[in-house]
């Protein structure tokens, strides 16, 4: 899942001071999912604009909507109808629903209202935490299942820093020293073989230097 | 300037090794590097400097090790990955040799949200381990990763470091035979306070046969104070110093406790000396580089070898 | 006259579990963050609430709980937790199950038996619901002193179906209930076979209700009732020689007077066929038929049937007005073997509100009135009366034949067994929405019937042994000797304990 | 979204649970304070949304109580800790926009004190200085 | 089909949120957001169609919740439950209970009546009216009605004297001069409100459902004002001033007056008859338990229409005081021993609250009733009788729109009538009127429960 936290109200209003109409669009997926962007943050959001423009004395004019999905073309378009009345949409969705919607309306203003964040896994209740940073190059085969580019704040492909004690990170304590987990689950597993081989450079090519990557299934299209 | 690594010589005739730090400073002053070899020319074999430690900016290591040299001495370059990618370190690497610079200490390097920097952004795109197989193949078989051929190899002795103090302890020996495998030469340690868990992990590493395929210096840093020695435990990644080391320093008043944090280096460095696959010192003197003839002397390591 | 008690072997209890991921219980058990999985409360439990999870134990089963009174045990889980990590709490949903009639207690005590097999422990009240009179306020007397322990395969609970003496044949069933007509239109068709192969196990009937006959039922002809209702929807002469016995629905009981109503929505393209009639209209059931005008023509109507098919029995559904009495009567001398009095609590269709509290009389006083009239006029013992309409438990069923009934036809039990919930919303829309009472295709598949036939075998063959389980306290060997027994059972505004020789069951 | 002023000053969201009277109960205060104060019993406290809450400041109302169960007391469990902490959000919300965090407050009413729906809310506004003496005219049923 | 057998409705939205038995409980937090969410999958949609209606704060789950607890079964995380919504139970009180409080409103909104499946689920019997059932003819029956030609049904009444025969004169002309009658389609007029909020607005849709449905609203003489009279003639004017200061003007335009009891009433008929021999006049009396003398004492005196009111709950003015039922059938039977039952029309009310109390009560003797307080709670109110205490409407019926009120009026009165007829038309009857004091079309709980159950428990 993707995530995302909602911007400060003070940089969003920062955004929004050119306008009076606004259309809040919400995506339900998600962002729904981590309460970031879901039809709850829009109904919350707008609230909390409406009310901080009544009492900065501006007017203001705000349409609440959530879409199934602001990444893909179909549910973007259930926008067309009512677009045109606003000044601006705010979008509540990830960078790509963000952009998605920008795509299909050329001529609108279109602001993000949150950051998108990462690739997560709900952890708990009300805990995201980021685990794959689609490198585009898998290798928890060999990691046994726990991805150090990701977990691991250095990216190390072979073996821990020097930095780590009592198994927690040595840049944040609160997060778990991705190769301890790596190396006793290899224990547990009994594949600690795997440990000795040296891992060779990686190919950052699928991730990044190309532009935006693409995937194309031929016989997915029509 | 096609000259040999004295630390090389010393470790191959199979004398005991004494390298030390050399911090280079926040400033482009190359008198300060200057005037840190002096102090350290007769008493080292060869002076490591620091790559950006703990990700702060300072005179880089490349140049500070071609100043170094140019005052005859015999540098160590610390290379970290966390600031270059691939393209850079190999360019680097390439260089140092042409300056006569003639070790290299691979380390990933201290993360960057500990420096002055913490919002930049970490390289990070290849390992230390990595940089060691490279720099071997550049050396050895004349290749850059992926395999293209080099016009003329570099020279270079090539070094790890290991930290027997961190966790998982029980790969902490695995991992060094990891280095090893990779290329590497010599291995500097982590500084050293808990003799038990350092005889311990050697114990590990000769059993994995490590002592006889590489040089293993161990790292010394005299404590300054009491206070030190409890800031180092509480806040340094990876450290491990024991609680009778920090009472032996706060036992000392406090204008004795410079002194006594040298006797326990000096205690500390007796001690190596005997300990079997332990083939030389790594002395890092935080900022009190005057220390160092006083340990070396202290600790019978003096005078140093001609190379 | 001769009844055939030669039971053949009943179907086993196979435990089944509810179809639905959380089952609906009295207590909510709950377990917190700082558990720390160390797994006691899955082995101390000896119901089965727990299962062992990666983090923590999961509560797969809080209705199987045994709630407070577990407290006295050496494995009350709460208390044991090293952890303090287990809450126990009532469930608030519990208040809100079921209504006066078929209390959540009631409901969860048919769910219990028809996923295990076996009588509830958990504290609930699986005799009575909160309905305040009739069934609810009216208890067994049982001799003081025990009779001699008979084993259960001594008593019988077999009743004879034809009792005229005619020379049609004799029907005997295992069990004194059959199942009540709830028609295909009204009900799924995986209901509607789940509860024929269901009658057919247990060595009873069950009717079809009026709305055809689904091929699909054709294996099971002998255990089938073919219903003829005023609509005469899917009533055809094949269909009616098909079968051992045939039923006249005049009335029922929800709606007595009304006729009934499938309303357009649940009318699909199948039920459609089956009824000869279009999709999606709203279908009605007349009242009375339009082709009975006095009681002659009533006769005429039976003799009808009889001519169609000289081996079957004809049973005739009414409901209770003042003079069910009469009708009944009337109905034996018409040549009805069997005649069903239909209470206004039971039935799955749209029934206006005004109708199912109002109109007729409550089905406990129907019973006794039309026994003791037909009692007098000499003719108890030539016909066969079957009550329904609202029989929740063992006890209702049990109650109802000491007020004079030979047996009980069952229908709404049957889809409590299926985990219906009682909502009363099976009428609109889509129909019920748990697939039990629809038409719905897509509805229709929250429910297999294997599981659907199993479920109710399992909880009437737990009715059967709390048949026999009353019938031996009362000493009696067989239920044809409850029938009637009006001095066995009492009525708890009328009746005080110190006044009686027996025990009061309270 | 129904958007229609409350036209109150202040709302008083509570858990029914603490005071099984409370429509009689809170019917003279009602009388008195008339269109200054409106009453919203909850089934249950943990009902209550960050919606709910800034829908109620947004529709006019200067400020917002919630009034919930004891901890431990919540029949379904945890309603009430949840209600905790949708205040505490929500009040984290209405700060990014300038507004004062006391506009909304939790009063969790504790197990011993066996208070009416009345007397709590009178302490609360004792507390706040607000008189139970009002101008009768403002009591008027507000259109 | 005649207005007089048909009741055209119209759908009128409730202007706030609904008040059910139980509460959807959701927790939010936790929630997995499943792909194949319990909540999307709901029958009923309840989830989709989700909204907060701040004037209350309630949601509109509860009110599309049908109880089939799927979502509260489903969720992985057990994070719905439902419970009773206390706010149900604090509906009216004792008498004017919940259910039947959120039955009037069904029947408000469309008009369409109360249909369940799943049998009936209620208390085997209770008091007044509930110790009560109402017969059916089984095989055979009288008429052919059922649920074809049930829309023939006649609910039509009169109100006014009646004379038992018809005299002639010699040329055949008729010799008496018979007294006047209204006629009105449905067994039901409109009473004074017990307690209301400010009431314009109540009393103009109460007069607008009157007018459409043919029947009359009684308006205080003293609340009468300019904007109902185009009203007149459905409103019966209840004098509770003084007679003489209505203008002979409105008085000409009336169909209906209503005079209280007392020592002036007959005076006060007769003197209306000789000015207005069109106007029929009611006099309207507290039910006590004298009554029965005191209607036999004014049939012979001349009145021609009693109304009999009970309180609220149905009980008359009395220390031991009897249901309505009760002495509505004593009272009855009273007239019918004095061989004077049919010259008269007795118009019933008081805790008439549901449909069958209508058939029932008629059952029991009344010709029809008056309804009061179920066509307050047409147009939302809740029995809270705040108003009473001068707090504000939770509903706020003083504002609301007098034509959407009449709707809602309209559509009630559509569900009873077609209740009325469900009733009818299981007796196999084809007129109300022959359904007055049927006592036998009647089944008495204290009496089939006595025969019954008494005899249970013995030997021998």
């Amino acid at each position: 899942m993707i995530t995302a936290e909602r911007k400060p109200i003070k940089e969003i209003k920062e955004m929004l001071a050119p306008y009076r109409k606004i259309l809040v669009v919400g995506c339900g997926s998600c962002v729904a999912e981590c309460a970031a962007g879901g039809e709850k943050e829009v109904g919350l959001l707008s609230s909390a604009l409406r009310m901080d423009a009544k009492a900065s004395g501006k007017e203001i004019e705000i349409r609440e909507m959530t879409l199934d999905r602001q990444c893909v073309y179909e549910f973007i378009d259930q926008l067309t109808e009512v677009i045109d009345q606003y000044d601006v949409v705010l979008s509540l969705a990830c960078g790509a629903g963000v952009q998605a919607v920008a795509e299909v309306f050329p001529r609108v203003h279109i602001l993000p209202a949150l950051n998108t964040t990462f690739l997560g896994e709900t952890k708990e209740a009300g805990l995201w935490v980021e685990n794959c940073r689609g490198c585009g190059d898998c290798k928890l085969g060999v990691f046994a299942a726990v991805c150090p580019v990701t977990r691991c704040a250095k990216g190390l492909f072979n073996g821990p820093c020097g930095g780590s004690k009592t198994d927690r990170c040595e840049v944040d304590p609160d997060v778990p020293c991705a190769w301890q987990l790596i190396v006793s689950r290899l224990e547990d597993t009994g594949r600690l073989d795997l440990l000795r081989k040296v891992h060779p450079p990686a190919d950052w090519s699928k991730q990044q230097g190309k532009g935006p990557r693409k995937i194309k299934r031929e016989d997915q299209r029509t | 300037m096609m000259t040999e690594s004295r630390l090389k010589n010393v470790l191959t005739s199979g004398k005991f090794a004494v390298t030390a730090e050399c911090g280079p400073p926040k400033g482009a002053d190359p008198e300060v590097v200057k005037s840190k070899g002096k102090i350290l020319r007769d008493h080292v074999d060869s002076i490591n400097v620091t790559d950006n430690q703990t990700g702060v900016v300072r005179l880089s290591s490349l140049a500070a090790c071609a100043l170094l040299k140019a005052e005859g001495l015999d540098p160590v370059l610390q290379m970290v990955t966390r600031d270059r990618n691939r393209i850079a370190l190999q360019s680097d690497v390439l260089g140092a040799s042409a300056l006569g610079i003639r070790n290299i200490l691979c380390l990933s390097g201290d993360h960057q949200s500990f420096g002055n920097q913490p919002q930049a952004k970490g390289v990070f795109d290849i390992d230390s381990i990595q940089l060691i197989q490279a720099v071997r193949k550049m050396r050895d078989a004349g290749e850059i990763i992926g395999g293209d051929k080099l016009t003329g190899a570099p020279q270079l002795f090539i070094g790890a470091v290991a930290n027997p103090f961190a966790d998982p302890f029980k790969y902490r020996a695995a991992r060094l035979a990891t280095k090893v495998d990779a290329g590497a030469e010599f291995i500097q340690t982590q500084c050293i306070y808990n003799l038990n868990r350092f005889k311990e992990w050697m114990g590990l590493v000769r059993d994995l046969g490590m002592a006889d395929k590489v040089y293993i210096l161990g790292g010394i840093t005299p404590l300054k104070s009491a206070k030190m020695a409890e800031y180092m435990a509480k806040n340094v990644a990876g450290m491990d110093i024991p609680e009778e080391v920090i009472n032996r320093m706060k036992a000392a008043p406090a204008t004795e406790q410079r002194q006594e944090g040298i006797r326990i280096a000096v205690e500390t460095i007796l001690a190596l000396k005997e300990i079997k696959g332990v083939h030389g010192v790594h002395i890092m003197a935080i900022e009190w580089e005057e220390a160092v003839p006083q340990i070396v002397e202290e600790s019978k390591l003096s005078p140093r070898p001609q190379a | 006259m001769a009844i055939n008690t030669e039971t053949q072997k009943l179907p086993e209890i196979k435990p089944l579990k509810s179809r639905f991921r959380n089952a609906l219980s009295k207590y909510r058990v709950t377990i917190t963050k700082s558990c720390n999985n160390c797994g006691l409360c899955v082995t101390l439990c000896p119901y089965g609430v727990y299962k062992a999870g990666s983090k923590k134990p999961r509560v797969i089963a809080e209705h199987l709980c045994l709630g407070f009174p577990c407290k006295e045990k050496e494995f009350y889980c709460v208390n044991r937790c090293p952890e303090k990590a287990i809450q126990l709490t009532l469930n608030p949903a519990f208040e809100i199950l079921g209504d006066k009639r078929w209390s959540a207690d009631l409901l969860a005590s048919a769910w219990h038996m028809a996923e295990t097999g076996e009588i509830p422990y958990q504290g609930l009240n699986y005799k009575t619901g909160n309905s305040g009179g009739g069934f609810d306020k009216l208890r067994f007397i049982f001799p003081k002193e025990k009779g001699p322990d008979l084993p259960d395969e001594e008593v019988s609970t077999a009743i004879e179906l034809n009792r005229s003496g005619d020379s049609r044949p004799s029907v005997t069933i295992q069990v004194p209930f059959y199942f009540g007509g709830m028609s295909f239109g009204s009900v799924s068709i995986v209901t509607m076979l789940s509860r024929v192969k269901a009658a057919a196990a247990l060595q009873t009937f069950c009717c079809t209700g009026e709305g055809g006959y689904p091929e699909e039922l054709i294996p099971y002809d002998d255990h089938i009732i073919t219903q003829i209702a005023t609509g005469l929807f899917g009533v055809r002469e094949e269909t009616i020689k098909r079968v051992r016995i045939v039923e006249f629905k005049y009335a029922q009981g929800a709606k007595p007077g009304l006729g009934g109503h499938l309303l357009g929505d649940k009318v699909t393209a199948r039920v459609a066929s089956m009824r000869e009639a279009v999709a999606g209209t709203a279908l009605f059931s007349p009242f009375p038929f339009h082709s009975v005008y006095s009681v002659e023509d009533h006769k005429k109507h039976v003799d009808w049937i009889k001519e169609t098919n000289y081996r079957a029995l004809v049973s005739v559904k009414v409901s209770t007005p003042s003079d069910v009495d009469m009708v009944a009567v009337g109905s034996y001398y018409a040549g009805a073997h069997i005649v069903q009095l239909d209470g206004s609590y039971g039935g799955t269709g749209a029934a206006p509100d005004i109708a199912k509290k109002n109109i007729a009389m409550p089905l406990e006083y129907a019973v006794p009135k039309v026994h003791k009239f037909l009692s007098e006029e000499g003719i108890r013992d030539k016909v066969t009366i079957i009550a329904s309409g609202g029989i929740r438990s063992a006890y209702d069923m049990a109650k109802a034949i000491a007020l004079g009934a030979d047996g009980v036809c069952l229908g709404t039990a049957d889809l409590v067994a299926l985990e219906c919930i009682r909502c009363h919303h099976c009428e609109s829309g889509r129909g019920c929405a748990r697939g039990i009472a629809t038409t719905d295709e897509e509805l229709t598949k929250l429910m297999e019937l294997e599981w659907a036939t199993q479920r109710i075998i399992n909880m009437y063959l737990v009715w059967r042994r709390q048949l026999i389980a009353i019938l031996k306290r009362l000493g009696m060997k067989s239920v044809t000797e409850l029938v009637g027994r009006f001095d066995v059972i009492g009525h708890l505004d009328y009746i005080k304990q110190e006044d009686l020789e027996g025990e009061l069951e309270l | 979204m129904d958007q229609k002023g409350l036209g109150i000053t202040r709302a008083i969201l509570f858990c029914r649970q603490l005071d099984p009277d409370q429509d009689v109960n809170r019917r003279a205060i009602e009388k008195e304070l008339g269109s200054q104060i409106r009453f919203f019993p909850l089934p249950c406290s943990g009902r209550v949304d960050p919606l709910y809450l800034m829908r109620a400041l947004e529709s006019g109302a200067d400020k917002v109580y919630l009034i919930t169960c004891p901890e431990g007391a919540c029949r379904h469990r945890e309603g009430n800790l949840r209600a905790k902490k949708r205040i505490a959000y929500t009040q984290g919300l209405i700060e990014e926009i300038g507004l004062d965090r006391e506009r909304l407050e939790l009063i969790i009413t504790s197990a011993g004190d066996r208070k009416t729906i009345d007397e709590l809310t009178r302490d609360i506004l004792a507390r706040e200085g607000v008189t139970s003496s009002v101008n009768p005219n403002d009591a008027d049923i507000e259109k | 089909m005649p207005p007089k057998y048909h009741i055209n409705t119209s759908r009128a939205a409730n202007r706030f949120q609904l008040i059910t038995k139980s509460g959807v409980m959701a927790w939010e937090e936790g929630c997995l957001k499943c792909a194949r969410c319990v909540k999307k999958d709901c029958v009923y949609k309840v989830y989709e169609k989700r909204g907060l209606d701040t004037r209350q704060m309630l949601e509109s789950l509860d009110s599309v919740c049908m109880d089939c607890f799927r979502c509260v079964q489903g969720c992985p995380n057990k994070l719905i439950q439902k419970g009773l919504n206390p706010a149900y139970k604090e509906l009216g009180d004792h008498y004017w209970t919940p259910e039947i409080i959120s039955g009037l409103w069904y029947q408000a909104e469309a008009g369409r009546i109360p249909v369940s499946g799943g049998g009936y689920g209620g208390a085997f019997s209770g008091p007044g009216f509930d110790a009560m059932w109402t017969d059916m003819s089984e095989i055979v029956r009288p008429t052919r009605d059922g649920i074809h030609g049930r829309e023939y049904i006649s609910t039509t009444v009169d109100i006014g004297r009646k004379v038992m025969a018809l005299e002639f004169d010699q040329a055949g002309a008729l010799s008496i001069d018979p007294p006047p009658v209204v006629e009105i389609p449905q067994p039901i007029l409109f009473d004074l409100l017990p307690w209301s909020p400010p009431r314009k607005g109540i009393n103009l849709a109460m007069l607008e459902g009157a007018r459409s449905l043919g029947t009359f609203a009684i308006v205080r003489q003293s609340e009468f004002g300019p904007a109902m009279e185009e009203y007149l003639p459905n409103i019966a004017l209840y004098v509770d001033g003084k007679l003489s200061d209505i203008s002979p003007e409105i008085l000409r335009k009336l169909r209906l007056i209503e005079i209280p009891y007392g020592k002036d009433a007959i005076a006060a008929q007769k003197k209306l008859k000789e000015e207005h021999p069109g106007l029929v006049t009611i006099i309207r009396m507290e039910l006590a338990p004298d009554s029965s003398s005191n209607v036999f004492r004014l049939i012979t005196e001349g009145a021609g229409a009693i109304h009999l009111v009970a309180d609220e709950y149905g009980l008359e003015k009395s220390d031991k005081p009897l249901f309505i039922k009760e002495r509505m059938r004593e009272i009855h039977l009273h007239l019918v021993d004095k061989g004077v039952r049919d010259q008269i029309t007795l118009i019933a009310g008081g805790g008439i609250a549901m449909a069958e109390h209508v058939a029932k009560l008629i059952i029991c003797g009344a010709d029809m009733l008056s309804v009061d307080i179920p066509l307050l709670v047409a147009m939302e109110c809740r029995v809270c009788r705040r108003c009473k205490d001068g707090i504000s409407c939770p509903v706020e019926l003083e504002t609301i729109d007098h034509l959407w009120g009449a709707s809602r009026i309209r559509n009630l009165m559509a569900g009873w009538h077609n209740q009325l007829l469900e009733i009818l038309g299981a007796m196999g009857i084809r007129e109300v009127r022959r359904l007055r004091g049927e006592m036998g079309r009647a089944m008495f709980f204290e009496k089939l429960e006595k025969d019954i159950f008494s005899t249970l428990g013995k030997r021998g």
